[in-house]
């Protein structure tokens, strides 16, 4: 185990960061209408996602200051994650699910 | 020292939040066991009396009731259902004492179940527990009337 | 015995900042929302449209303002650390308490979402996506009840490696919603 | 031994292993009835058997697990038990009721009775005045361990033993709530079931190994306990939950099929622990400890139990694939193997280190100690495959093509007949397992 030292400025240019993507995502989707989103949209949404799960790891848990196996680690763990969603996500675009809908 | 200290309150605390999670969902379904997936109007004197015989005859250690028991016997949770109690109750009622005062059948390579020498009153409060299992909302299963 | 095995080894696990305990729950945590959440999207796969009106009574708005007050208060959390290292324990406790009332009105934001959700426009919706709706919610809400806690127990036993594997609590919170919201509130 | 009132656990284990040679020969006769369904079928039907089978099994369990407390305890507290003579007053209260369990369910001489007679949920069978008992046992036990490990040195091995121990007795508590609807019962019966053998039973078994790793490896005491936290914590973060998986289908609200499939799929994560924390010390370790058969079982069991708790529970632990293959052969391939890895064989680890010490004779009749390793597990692994096997085909015929359960199992005879096979075996292993460890001692030449 060890402590991090980390400084005011770094983590309120993060947290700028963060609040910045949030934003834009908000702006961008449009929050309060009911849209459909394009696979590119949606690949973008979880894309930021991803990426902002990977600031607050690596700056506000510290985890930039771990080994770099760590890091790749934590990155592909969350890559995994969001491609698997969007695999998920776009699976729906599938010529199996083009069945009449209700 | 401090590490294995923290180690030690981070698995008290999380299993403590595990378990406050844990019996505050039982708690919920409790409550949906009570009012929703079984019926509280016919869970009458005799659906209980027919459970008890159910317990001490250890049925359980041969059958499976809601696919809980011991696998040498059939599936009893919907016993009532495969004997037609959907359509005709009482026919299936009668079916159902009827096998049980069959038993055992001493066929030769068969399992075999005990006779249990039960009374006409307790073979009814037996039915009649059957038939209450039979009404559990148990999410759709088992899959089929086979049990 | 042999060796001299430094009373700090974790194996690999001693590289990472906080309490390695803390990093094996922050696994578990990815792993268990990971899981929840493609449970949530291949339950949407059977039947979309039904899950996009579902999503459509959601309050977006209530919980992209949500996701603002979890990292505002993950800043918070942090300047918790970079006082406590500079040990001022005051300041450190300060923003501690700054954390956790941010995390209170993210509650309060969930309870008002929650009792819209119970009282009023819950009838004709895809019963998997209510079900998955409030239990990763929940089961995420019950985590921030969890870090109030423990921020307040560090606050009062207030040293740097408290505080640090403390607020890693808060933050892998934060993380959690931010992986959470899009999927269950935007993605459609 | 380093404590004279360790040789309390010297009885406790000879009442399981007593218990144990009970159990697996009464299995071998079920296993018989499969194939040859008229046997004993008048004189002891096959549902008494049963009770036999797995009341047993959980008692010889418990004895070995108050058997180690008893052993281990004093070494970690570094001081002796508090009452040696409550210890053994203990072990014939347990013993007594054990008889009262077992007389009670071949001659049913109470039946009805509130008290006396047995009361049949699966597993709960015991009557009431017995479950007093073991609530009374319990307590006296936990009285007796408490204060030796609170009067003397603490360790996180005894820390986490007992915090296992007293949920033991805690949840057993609920064994004592029958409500009349079904669904209540079931729910709350999984309340001592499932939290015992996925909960605390676990806590148990992380102790029992963590000791075993510190004598048998000599690896520093500091890296032992932070991996034995990390390994339990899994267990309960998991498990508790992982309860949900018995809430699918008894009446429970459908969200459990969510919650129940998310944690106890990674329920497989702590026996994983398990495994690559006992191989890494022994590795590690690299102390040639002479009791060589302790480490076979020791790893043996981490690696049993990951493939009977946690390979077989995933297989079926998913809602959409239990709602097939819920309560087929399939459950009682995982239940066979899961009990055998987990339990039986960190009890037999235990055991196989312990008795040397207990009889103060050398280690060394390990031989026929260490075949009977693999005579169980051979055994136990073969008739796991057998049963999975059957089980995917009645899952198949009767929960998808709807065939009739009896001529279901009609078509599954060559695999009971397999199964019996490899009964046996394990039935020989384990009688070779009570001769090498409490037979005639050997001394070195």
């Amino acid at each position: 185990m060890k402590h991090t030292r980390t400084n005011r400025a770094g983590l309120l240019r993060t947290w700028a960061i963060l609040m910045g993507l949030s934003l834009a995502t908000m702006l961008a989707g449009r929050v309060n209408e009911n849209l459909s989103l394009a696979p590119l949209w949606a690949m973008a949404l979880l894309g930021v996602a991803g990426l902002k799960a990977r600031l607050i790891l690596g700056r506000f848990l510290g985890l930039r200051h771990a080994s770099s196996d760590w890091n790749s680690a934590f990155t592909i763990l969350l890559v995994i994650l969001q491609v698997s969603l969007l695999a998920a996500f776009l699976a729906l675009y599938l010529p199996v699910f083009h069945s009449p809908t209700p | 020292m401090q590490t294995k200290s923290a180690a030690r309150n981070i698995f008290y605390g999380g299993s403590l939040f595990f378990l406050v999670i844990f019996i505050g969902l039982t708690a919920n379904s409790h409550k949906y066991i009570r009012n929703t997936s079984t019926n509280a109007e016919t869970l009458n004197e005799s659906v209980v009396r027919g459970k008890r015989i159910w317990e001490r005859k250890a049925c359980i250690n041969c059958h499976t009731i809601l696919g809980e028991g011991a696998y040498y016997a059939p599936e009893l949770g919907n016993v009532f259902v495969r004997y037609g109690g959907k359509d005709d109750a009482q026919g299936a009622k009668d079916a159902i004492k009827a096998w049980m005062q069959a038993q055992p059948s001493g066929i030769e390579g068969r399992r075999q179940m005990p006779d249990f020498k039960l009374t006409d009153p307790e073979l009814e409060d037996l039915a009649n527990f059957l038939e209450w299992v039979s009404t559990i909302d148990t999410q759709g299963w088992p899959p089929t009337d086979a049990g | 015995m042999q060796g001299h095995k430094n009373a700090e080894s974790w194996g690999p696990l001693s590289s990472l900042p906080g309490n390695p305990m803390i990093w094996i729950l922050i696994l578990s945590e990815l792993m268990v929302f990971g899981v929840g959440l493609m449970g949530f999207v291949i339950a949407r796969d059977i039947d979309p449209v039904g899950f996009a009106k579902s999503q459509d009574s959601l309050n977006r708005l209530a919980g992209a303002i949500n996701t603002m007050v979890l990292i505002t208060s993950g800043l918070f959390a942090a300047l918790a650390v970079e006082a406590r290292a500079r040990d001022n324990v005051q300041t450190s406790r300060w923003w501690l308490l700054a954390a956790g009332s941010f995390g209170v009105i993210f509650l309060i934001i969930k309870a008002f979402e929650y009792r819209d959700k119970i009282l009023h426009n819950s009838a004709g919706l895809n019963e998997n996506f209510l079900t998955l709706y409030f239990l990763l919610t929940g089961f995420h809400a019950a985590h921030v009840v969890m870090g109030l806690v423990i921020l307040f127990i560090v606050g009062w036993k207030n040293n740097l490696e408290n505080i640090e594997t403390g607020t890693a609590f808060w933050h892998m919170v934060d993380l959690i919603w931010v992986l959470l919201f899009p999927v269950i509130y935007l993605l459609r | 031994m380093k404590y004279q009132s360790q040789k309390v656990a010297f009885w406790y284990f000879g009442a399981a292993m007593a218990l144990f040679a009970i159990q697996v020969l009464v299995g071998a006769i079920m296993g018989y009835i499969y194939v040859a369904p008229n046997f004993m079928s008048e004189l002891i039907p096959f549902n008494i058997f049963r009770m036999l089978h797995t009341n047993a099994l959980i008692v010889w369990l418990l004895l070995g697990f108050f058997g180690a407390a008893y052993y281990l305890i004093p070494e970690e507290a570094e001081r002796d038990i508090e009452s040696p003579m409550l210890a053994y007053g203990q072990l014939i209260l347990l013993v007594v009721g054990t008889l009262g369990a077992v007389l009670t369910y071949v001659f049913n001489f109470a039946e009805g009775n509130v008290v006396f007679g047995q009361q049949g949920r699966e597993f709960l069978e015991q009557p009431l005045w017995v479950k007093l008992g073991i609530i009374v046992a319990a307590l006296v036990f936990l009285y007796n361990i408490t204060m030796t490990v609170l009067k003397g040195r603490k360790t996180a091995v005894s820390n986490v033993l007992l915090l296992g121990l007293w949920g033991v007795a805690l949840f057993f508590l609920f064994s004592l709530y029958n409500p009349g609807n079904l669904s209540l019962d079931k729910m709350y019966w999984w309340y001592v079931v499932h939290i015992w053998v996925e909960g605390v039973w676990e806590l148990v078994m992380a102790a029992i190994l963590a000791f075993l790793m510190l004598k048998l490896t000599g690896i520093d005491r500091e890296i032992i306990e932070k991996w034995i936290y990390a390994i339990v914590a899994l267990a309960l973060f998991t498990g508790l939950l992982g309860t949900g998986h018995h809430y699918y289908w008894i009446g429970t609200p459908g969200y459990w099929q969510w919650i129940g499939s998310v944690f106890s799929a990674l329920e497989i994560v702590p026996f994983l622990a398990m495994v690559v924390f006992a191989f890494m010390m022994v590795w590690k370790g690299g102390r040639d400890h002479p009791n060589k058969a302790a480490v076979l079982w020791a790893l043996g069991s981490t690696v049993l139990a990951f493939f009977g708790a946690g390979v077989w529970g995933f297989m079926h632990t998913l809602a959409p694939v239990n709602f097939y293959s819920h309560g087929t052969q399939i459950t009682a391939a995982h239940g066979h193997l899961a009990f055998f890895g987990a339990y039986v064989s960190m009890n037999l680890a235990m055991i196989t280190y312990a008795m040397p010490y207990l009889r103060k004779s050398e280690p060394y009749n390990q031989i026929s100690n260490m075949i009977s390793f693999w005579l169980m597990a051979g055994g136990m692994s073969f008739m796991t495959i057998t049963l999975t096997f059957a089980g995917i085909i009645q899952t198949h015929l009767q929960r998808v093509n709807g065939e009739d359960f009896m001529s279901v199992q009609e078509q599954l005879g060559v695999f009971y007949w397999m199964r019996l096979g490899s009964g046996i075996v394990f039935v020989i292993g384990a009688l070779l397992f009570i001769y090498a460890t409490f037979g005639p001692k050997k001394v070195r030449a």
